[in-house]
């Protein structure tokens, strides 16, 4: 069921990832798929999109970014925030061994989705990145769910120097057959979806857009004509690429 | 008997069926109007644009509250110029698929309207629809045009001296009397009208919180909720003037959409629904209007235009 | 923590908790007020009652469109000298329950609200409702005395200078500005404020008849569709006047009673609902009001009220 | 499924049941308790109670005493008539004999009472009475469902000639712990509740009074507090008479 109206939740427990993410979990739960995203509102500051880390008890990573991330922040235990949702398409998981790829707090979803996997017998091999060791997030996380986790910093302080989309390719020549699943910067996004398309592989990416409605109507979200808040936030990689007429929906081709 | 024809005229222009998606909803985009049209529209409406861009009211700015939505967006938009560029994408994009491009326009002044009207007519859409409606900017703007039958007729000379493209001048059902504004803006040369912008404003308060939800409080109610107010509406106005309406509010499957022709509407706005029922909901209200007149004998969409005026 | 205190008083009244029966609904007669007492409601209000009998127009007059109701019933009415006795009978029932009488009464001019006002205060009612928003006679009566502040003014005078009961004016939602008639009633000596009245008019159209189907072709709406409304219109009330404020519209459950109080309702109007849950309505809001209460820590109702002012 | 707004329906048969009064056929169903009604709407005319004779076909017997009716009358087969319902409480079925009492078009929902209860194997006995013979409706239905039918008019012209009350009393006496179901004039159901508060025989009773929303919220049909549209149309004997806090709500007796 979906939350219609901005719900309350209390905050049962704050756990910092990183200087600059914090995972929160609150005291309730909702149904979701792994990739679907609520929008959280914090009265008189703003209303925002997070992916779920987790739906039982519901699970949200921030990342400190601007004013609204920054009032989550001071959020404490036993604080309130509102959600609704769960909205969007999530990650549809295939019956493949399973290669994430996530930068920076694009790790949120992936670890739901490395939950589920997981637990529906899946291998899952996870690449992190982040600039510095000290923001590479929700490792254990993954590493908990039963997957290999490898990482990647951009000042090489902790794992492979350089990109996520690198340690990416390298487990894809290993694992020619698995499908590929990322969320993170878009750029990063880009190189994955052209990577995806050059080998074949199945890849499915989770994007973000400025979001206001989160219902499919404000059309705040468009990608060239997709609506991130209801066709995605997960898309192909022609999608992520803005493939003319690869709409979601059986319209898509007239 | 033969296939019902669903195509309508409107000030001159065909669309292949009467369904218009309504101004705000996905019409933010060039790519979003060709979508929509693909997904079925007869016609398409940009998101209402301005003299200068604006960012909107911060979030939450869309609710579902239970019968409808309510929305404050706060008339965020790209500014005239980049709105052009927009416009002639749109139109190269549905030139091809036939459907005409309404582009929605408001501003602060009578003066702006005008300004703004000659601007976007440089993209060559094929209406010009002017927004004197909006309830979300009052605190910004005073009380929109739309609520004096002078105001809004002054907007309507501006924007009928600026350009020569058939104009849609849209109304707020927030009056006491919507018949008597058509009319004023009939008579300052409005070629067609629509009837209803959102109804209201409405305001929803989290009671856990005790805070309206909306940011900017209050918002105008859209969906079935307005339903049977924007039948009322168009019916008021349809007696009232000669142009075309263009009958939205609620509309969300083939039997509300034939209730808005049967009240007067020429062509039927959509909103809301594409919430309820996704953008493929163009397509099956289309069908279901299809399916209803096949049932009833209609060949013509005409046939059915204001049949509740002789009741 | 105690158990929360679900009385409020009103005008000196106390009423045992904050639900009030709204006009037109059940309290046509002695019995029937007695019943929806005796099923919880804080106080109850009669049907409107005018200076002669009146049929009323013929049916339909009551529908469920699906998001709420759609009315026309005409203002059907005994008269002021059958009501005078159909209200004492009432008094002298509602009087060992301890629930107030809340006497709503209409007429064509000024001088008629005065004469009606003085007869029916002759069975001692604990309030008079002055019912000057009625959106279902306006062919008949001309536009609403609700629409316009002096007409709302020079009404509410009229009754007070009849009677010295407590005077509540019950506002329409349907005009540019309410709160304006709000301070122009209160400057007047209306004692308390009740909104909303509903909202429209409203059509609902037979497709298979092309016939609008309330026989007075419109009807005033009502009901959950109305709700964010009739907020809005009491938030804008009750930062507007000093005087208590009934809320009214779409409330069906006990969250929306505390949104009405938060958003600055001293009590709330129940009409509606009565459809969607039977006249039981009144004692399970009662108790989701208290379950409320309860959970989040309030013992007294004016703790919630306003709450959405200060948002 | 009660239909909310006034639903098309096709007269697919007419029949005459007597100089006053006929019945109508209809080309749908809907789903109805014997005792509930409908209210039918003419475009133009008015919309007006009636009580359903069958609901699968929708049945409705008719008798022509005013406008409305007369209407109604004037319609052909392949016309059409618009209703919106099922509305009201029904009758309650007993398992014990059951005698009903019908005066007038009062015979409509007993007679798809006597079905059903037929249906479950219940004894019927039908008193039905009129003013004339040519006025008695609807005999023959109660026959074809296995009842026995015991007439009488007014003027004797068949049957006994006196009130079906009077018919009832004698059903009783030969049925002591029968149940009474009953419709028809005012006057009839006031003596028959009478004589089942006397004899201690559970009664039910079909009330009419005037109605317009059919919703149970514009009080026009109110009976003592009690709406004959919801809380009725059918009502115990003590609810007949006006007795007191007899409310058929949880609510009846604060
Ligand atoms: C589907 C989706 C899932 C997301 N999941 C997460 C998550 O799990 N964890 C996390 O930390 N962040 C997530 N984000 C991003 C998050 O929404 C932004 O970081 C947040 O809105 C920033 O708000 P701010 O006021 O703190 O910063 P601002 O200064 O307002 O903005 C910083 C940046 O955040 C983005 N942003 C701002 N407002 C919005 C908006 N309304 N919609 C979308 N993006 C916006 C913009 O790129 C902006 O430049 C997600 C975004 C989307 C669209
Ligand atoms: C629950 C119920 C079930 C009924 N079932 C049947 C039936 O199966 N067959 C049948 O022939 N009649 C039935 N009636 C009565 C029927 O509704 C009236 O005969 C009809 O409304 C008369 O309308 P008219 O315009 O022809 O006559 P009018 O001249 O308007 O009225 C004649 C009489 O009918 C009654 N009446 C009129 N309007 C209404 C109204 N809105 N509601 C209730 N009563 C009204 C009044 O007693 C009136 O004196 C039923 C009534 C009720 C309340
Ligand atoms: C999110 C949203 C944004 C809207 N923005 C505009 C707008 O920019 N210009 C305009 O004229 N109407 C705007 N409207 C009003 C719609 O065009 C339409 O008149 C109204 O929603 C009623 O139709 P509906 O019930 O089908 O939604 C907006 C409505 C919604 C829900
Ligand atoms: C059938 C019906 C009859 C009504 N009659 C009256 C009336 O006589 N006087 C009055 O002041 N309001 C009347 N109203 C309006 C209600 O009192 C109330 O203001 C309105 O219905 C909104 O509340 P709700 O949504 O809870 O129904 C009537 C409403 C309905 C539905
Ligand atoms: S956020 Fe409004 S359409 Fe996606
Ligand atoms: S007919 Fe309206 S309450 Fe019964």
């Amino acid at each position: 069921m979906t939350l219609d109206l901005p719900t309350a939740f209390r905050i049962r427990d704050i756990r910092d990832e990183s200087p600059t993410v914090r995972t929160f979990t609150l005291d309730g739960a909702v149904q979701a798929e792994p990739g679907q995203f609520v929008m959280v509102w914090l009265p008189r500051v703003n209303e925002k999109p997070f992916s779920l880390v987790d739906d039982a008890p519901i699970t949200l990573t921030i990342a400190r970014v601007g004013p609204f991330t920054e009032a989550a922040h001071r959020l404490r235990v036993g604080d309130r925030l509102w959600l609704r949702g769960p909205y969007g398409r999530g990650f549809e998981r295939l019956a493949r061994p399973a290669v994430l790829v996530a930068g920076g707090y694009g790790a949120a979803p992936l670890a739901f989705l490395a939950r589920r996997l997981r637990a529906e017998g899946v291998e899952v091999a996870v690449a992190l990145g982040a600039k510095r060791a000290c923001d590479l997030v929700l490792a254990e996380r993954f590493r908990d769910a039963g997957c290999s986790v490898h990482l990647a910093t951009e000042d090489g302080s902790l794992g492979h120097r350089g990109l996520a989309t690198d340690v990416a390719a390298r487990l894809l020549d290993a694992n020619p057959d698995a499908a590929l699943y990322a969320c993170g910067p878009e750029a990063m996004l880009q190189r994955l979806a052209h990577l995806c398309r050059e080998r074949g592989v199945p890849g499915q990416f989770s994007m973000e857009r400025m979001m206001k409605c989160g219902l499919g109507v404000c059309g705040s979200c468009d990608h060239h004509g997709l609506l991130v808040c209801r066709d995605g936030p997960v898309f192909s990689a022609d999608q992520v690429l803005g493939a003319r007429g690869d709409f979601p929906s059986p319209c898509g081709r007239a | 008997m033969t296939a019902p024809d669903l195509s309508v005229p409107l000030c001159g222009v065909r669309l292949g069926n009467p369904l218009v998606l309504a101004s705000g909803i996905l019409g933010t985009s060039a790519e979003l109007l060709e979508r929509v049209a693909r997904c079925g529209a007869g016609a398409v409406t940009s998101k209402s644009c301005g003299p200068t861009p604006r960012a909107g009211h911060p979030n939450p700015t869309v609710l579902a509250w239970g019968h409808g939505l309510i929305n404050a967006v706060g008339l965020s938009n790209p500014g005239a110029d980049e709105e052009v560029r927009i416009l002639r994408d749109a139109k190269a994009r549905l030139a091809p698929l036939g459907v005409p491009l309404i582009a929605s326009i408001f501003a602060e002044t009578v003066q702006g309207f005008g300004d703004v009207a000659r601007k976007v007519a440089e993209a060559a859409p094929d209406f010009i629809e002017v927004n004197i409606s909006c309830p979300n900017v009052e605190a910004e703007f005073g009380r929109p045009f739309a609520a004096d039958a002078r105001d809004a007729a002054a907007v309507t000379a501006a924007v009928r001296r600026a350009v020569s493209l058939p104009i849609i001048v849209k109304l707020s059902p927030n009056v006491p009397d919507i018949a008597a504004i058509a009319r004023a803006v009939e008579g300052e040369g409005a070629d067609a009208i629509a009837a209803i912008n959102t109804l209201g404003p409405g305001m929803v308060i989290d009671t856990d919180s005790g805070k309206p939800i909306l940011a900017n409080r209050t918002g105008g109610v859209s969906g079935p909720a307005i339903r049977p107010i924007a039948v009322r509406c168009v019916y008021d106005v349809s007696r009232a003037v000669r142009v075309p309406v263009i009958g939205i509010g609620g509309v969300t499957c083939g039997r509300d959409a034939v209730e808005m022709i049967m009240a007067g509407a020429t062509a039927v706005g959509i909103g809301s629904a594409v919430y309820y029922r996704g953008p493929e909901v163009f397509a099956a209200i289309r069908e279901e209007l299809r399916g209803f007149m096949e049932t009833h004998g209609y060949s013509d969409i005409s046939q059915m235009r204001g049949l509740a005026h002789d009741a």
